[in-house]
């Protein structure tokens, strides 16, 4: 399965969105954090996972998706909802607390649910995949078309609600596919010293399902191989389990020294950035000029920027909303 | 007289749930059921017997032992328009499966601003008095009202039972619906004959916050839910005989809790006994203690409390009998209340 | 790895144990349960798993082990505690509930503890696992002699427990085994249904530990295979899974209707029942006579017998005890 | 004066905890550390801050994500002759693993009737008021102590933190060691100054079990655990200049609870305030009160609770503040009981 040439500048266009999103939010979460640090203060409080690197996990999986289609994500997910479609301004909002955000306020940076497009994640490690087993179940029983896809990071596939998930999709052949992010990183500790294998993609075996391992972050091989798997969750042919490898290109949080990462890693990894990788490709395939560049850069720029002045200027809540949304 | 006796349809609680979960499958195809032997076995605890015949595996499904994938996997079904019934076997095994429980199923309506509902029931089976042991017989209502976003509930009788699962299987909320194993009714299982009560073949909702005065009295109120219920009847029979005239409180849900209807009745009698099956400290009781007496209502003696210690539950009937609530328990407490 | 006539003796003679004590408990367990059958009635009360068909499963593992190596087993644990040498009186006094027991009657039929040889059980499923592990890592660490095994049902290995121990065990390569006995059944629910794939044994690669299937409920090929994986372990090679087939020759519990059964499936496994197959193979291979027979029935009969006794005569434990033992 | 002024030293809790586990390392070597980025990290909250260096890779291990694995491994290793210290890294998390936590680590013991031990410490952080949303600002320590078999126990300050973890790693029970992030010291996180106190070089224990009269009082008693401490310690300073004078009772241990600290001040202040960070109902607050009243103890009014209100904690920080416990809010209750 081949991109299209409006796929791969769909995929690059999103990929920019996602890392200007980022970036924006890298730079308004440091103020009023000085001179002391304290994740506490400023427009964006709390703990912030940013997800610059893994823009191609994003896309080339959500090019083969559409609003109906389901995808549950992790602590990490601004880059998976912009890739999946999820209204930017509302994620924006929310994670500056403002009343106009997706939740209002209450779920935060990573509690991003934007039911037009099925989008959820949650900020515990290895919950995004029992929700999308559901999910696929939910459509199989409904007789409704769509399918479902969890992200999960490489360190997750460690924890039992993987096993789990896994194997009663197996069991159940769901139109269901998972997607680890491998950025080599579980915080501090490394998928070495705490993966019993290399490659996650081999435990699907264990679920009899196909797996299979994507190197290079590379968005046009991820959207090659995704695409089989979709067709397969769209034929009914069951699940699949992916394994991408990517990279973390800042820390674990904002705040993170990164003190445990070895001498020269992020420069190697920074010298591969996806982004102008894809660039480049651009130009060589569909011969992409930089006007061309220079015009979806600023297209880029002006939906974040969009979004980030929707946040700022809306309003924070009512402290006492607090109690509203506990049930329905 | 007659005539209603031949009306009279005694169910057990099993077989009131069964029924309740029947009758909205077949007016809503969004429900279905999930869980382990729930399917041919019609659940350990009989509470899905014919389901699996009547609708099939597609809509009774038997689950692998995946309590986290299953539950995970219902609150994803809930968010997408299904109305999951999952069954946890026993109570006990909540620890393998809480997340997915108190922090997916019971905070993302909260997180998405209301945005996503969960409409899920997670049924399960509480309760011990049958030398189970300590990971077979535990309660810990307590544990699941403590934290936020679900609500919590368990009948005392079929009656309820039907009618509260009815309500819980509507409710665009999730609901933890507990059963208690002596109250159930199963073959193998010793049962509470006053669980087992007339019950109506047509719909019905019984409201989920709303507890109900079993037995009306006027010196003392005993407040309980499921088992804890049936040991205040008891010893209100008994203290009746004594010339005491005991008001037994069936809470019914913890999850939103009547609190209202807790401080009318010890506003009316002066009195209060908890009676719990859960462990002690940390508790229902020690809630509903609180309940009344920041309300300032005037007490004629300190308030007691009847609950499971604080000791894991003993396998050895001489012990595991010792260690629970008891009418006689019960009693006790009252005449130490009579002394001050 | 071949057994000696004299393991073979010793694996015949506990089977035949495990077979008596288990018959003695059942028929022991309906005392005082009829006419109505009360699970709370009767001098056993409580569930009660039966292993009926599951000897070879503890002998041919624990042949190879001594008092000092560490077994975790689950909530049918009989015959895996005789196997490995648990006091059979004083297990059989808790299982009555007496002041005997192992546990004073605390623990009863699923929480069997005899630290004199390492013995442990838990009710919850999968939970044998992971105190395995930590056992085995504790003998590294204290450079103490002994490897720990874990025995769970086929219907665990789909637990998220499962698969978190078997990574750990496999990143630090510990010395610690993992049996499954697949005896095709959770309770009402068969393999087929459940586990997504035929063999959990091919669920080894995941953890980057070699994986072996035993069919055919044979002591002498466990003993077989189960010797290079404690030989591995003792080693310092690291951690082996290991599945094998075997027979629920019982209900799930006792009172269990067992309706779910296909019909015949029983009565096929009554017929390989691998106590006289065993009986047959040793009077083929070591000429084991009628009388030898006799001899060592008469003696496992007598060594059960003695437990029950101890059992029967032993007192229930002051109520007020339930309080003790709490914390120590 | 100026000879006490050159021995204090000022510790964070995260330096005082990590100070106790090395001392406690140094010497019984069957001292280990386990969790997640508890090795080169030092812990997410810092109290592991130097042992990776001082003790290396095989007694302080980093783990894989998998929270049922490394806590069940410990409860198998403790049973096994050593004194894991684990790290559950947020309480928030114990749902993924709490089988572990609750039905083995804490019931062994009970199950082996005394004859196998688990002297094990589970070290986890608690608390909210930085944004980190529902599923990390959570303290849920009354679930924790409402379950049996566990020693629960929160320091409020490093001294107590330093003593109450030597403590812990010595004592034979399973004991799990909350600690608050508001409290804790690390850069990233604001901190409460009044938690950053002397902590001598030497180890010594400070008694699990024994709350601690923090500042006495005679109008009002103050009960608080954590953050709640310090929330009733700004309290009183205030009601000072008032002229009030509030006790602040600091329980530093659920289980055991020292009932009898409780029930002495009350009875000498006759008026109480509960303070808890965690959700309001069937938590703390209710068990404090329950414990006072069921005591009979004479009150000059009811009772009341400054609690956590029963929601997910939501994220954004008009939100979040407003629902966290306050001295204003404290000073409120107080109001109210003047009022009767
Ligand atoms: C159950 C659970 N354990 C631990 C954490 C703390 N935690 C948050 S992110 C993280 C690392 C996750 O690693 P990975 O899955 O590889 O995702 P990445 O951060 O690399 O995107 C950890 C341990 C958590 N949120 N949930
Ligand atoms: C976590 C958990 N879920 C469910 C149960 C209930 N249960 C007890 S035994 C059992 C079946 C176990 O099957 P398997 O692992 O194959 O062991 P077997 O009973 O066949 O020996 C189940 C589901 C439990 N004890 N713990
Ligand atoms: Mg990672
Ligand atoms: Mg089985």
């Amino acid at each position: 399965m081949i991109p299209s040439q409006e796929q791969e500048k769909w995929m690059y266009k999103h990929m920019l969105i996602s890392r200007f999103f980022e970036e924006a939010i890298e730079k308004i979460y440091m103020e009023g954090k000085s001179p002391a640090f304290n994740m506490a203060n400023g427009p964006i409080p709390g703990e912030m996972h940013l997800s610059n690197g893994q823009e191609p996990c994003a896309v080339g999986v959500c090019a083969h998706l559409n609003a109906e289609d389901v995808v549950t994500s992790t602590h990490r997910p601004h880059h998976v909802a912009i890739a999946k479609g999820v209204d930017l301004k509302g994620m924006a909002a929310e994670i500056f607390g403002k009343t106009t955000g997706l939740s209002g306020g209450r779920g935060g940076h990573m509690h991003i649910f934007d039911p037009a497009v099925n989008f959820s994640c949650s900020g515990i490690i290895g919950q995004s995949v029992g929700p999308a087993v559901g999910a696929a179940l939910s459509r199989v029983m409904q007789q409704k078309s769509g399918i479902a896809v969890a992200y999960l990071g490489e360190g997750a596939a460690n924890q039992g609600a993987f096993h789990e998930a896994l194997n009663m999709a197996g069991v159940w052949k769901l139109p269901v596919i998972f997607i680890i992010e491998d950025n080599s990183w579980g915080i501090s500790v490394s998928k070495r010293a705490s993966t019993a294998i290399e490659r996650n993609s081999d435990r699907a075996s264990s679920y009899g399902m196909p797996g299979e391992f994507i190197p290079g972050n590379d968005p046009i091989a991820i959207f090659k191989t995704v695409g089989l798997a979709v067709d397969r969750a769209r034929s009914g042919l069951g699940p699949t389990l992916i394994e991408i490898e990517t990279s973390r290109l800042a820390g674990h949080f904002m705040g993170d020294g990164e003190a445990y990462r070895p001498a020269g890693e992020k420069e190697a990894l920074m010298k591969v950035d996806p982004i102008p990788v894809m660039k480049e490709r651009l130009a060589e395939v569909y011969s992409w000029t930089d006007e061309d560049d220079a015009q979806l850069v600023a297209d880029a720029h002006g939906v974040v920027d969009e979004a980030i002045k929707f946040a700022r200027d809306s309003e924070y809540p009512a402290p006492e909303e607090a109690m509203e949304k506990v049930f329905v | 007289m007659t005539q209603v006796k031949e009306k009279e349809r005694k169910l057990t609680i099993a077989r009131a749930m069964a029924e309740a979960i029947a009758q909205e499958m077949r007016t809503d195809e969004k429900v279905f059921v999930m869980g382990e032997d729930i399917g041919e076995l019609g659940g350990v605890f009989g509470n899905t017997r014919g389901l699996y015949k009547e609708f099939g595996p597609v809509r009774v499904r038997d689950t692998p032992i995946s309590e986290t994938a299953f539950i995970g996997a219902a609150v994803g079904a809930a968010s997408d328009g299904m109305k999951p019934v999952v069954e946890l076997m026993f109570v006990d095994f909540f620890g393998v499966c809480f997340d997915a429980i108190y922090n997916m199923m019971a905070k993302n309506t909260y997180f998405s601003g209301g945005n996503v509902t969960v409409p899920m029931v997670l049924m399960t089976s509480t309760g011990g008095g049958y030398s189970d042991a300590g990971q077979h017989s535990q309660c810990v209502h307590a544990t699941f009202a403590h934290l936020p976003g679900m609500k919590v509930v368990a009948p005392s009788n079929a009656y309820d039972a039907k009618g509260m699962m009815i309500a819980a299987i509507r409710d665009p909320n999730p609901v933890v619906f507990m059963f208690h194993k002596a109250l159930q009714g199963m073959g193998w299982l010793g049962t509470e004959k006053d669980a087992i009560v007339h019950v109506p073949e047509a719909d019905y909702e019984v409201p989920l916050g709303k507890a109900v005065v079993t037995r009306p009295g006027t010196d003392v109120t005993i407040v309980g839910i499921t088992s804890g219920v049936h040991y205040g009847l008891k010893a209100a029979r008994i203290l009746e005989e004594q010339g005491v005239s005991a008001e037994v409180l069936d809470l019914r849900s913890l999850v939103p809790l009547d609190r209202e209807a807790v401080i009318e009745s010890v506003t009316k009698t002066g009195r209060l006994i908890v009676v719990d099956e859960d462990y002690h400290s940390y508790g229902m009781t020690g809630e509903i203690i609180a309940t009344v007496v920041e309300a300032g209502v005037p007490l004629k003696a300190p308030p007691q409390r009847v609950a499971y210690p604080d000791i894991p539950i003993p396998f050895t009937p001489p012990m595991e009998q010792w260690a629970l609530p008891s009418p006689e328990k019960i009693i006790a407490a009252f005449n130490k209340m009579k002394e001050v």
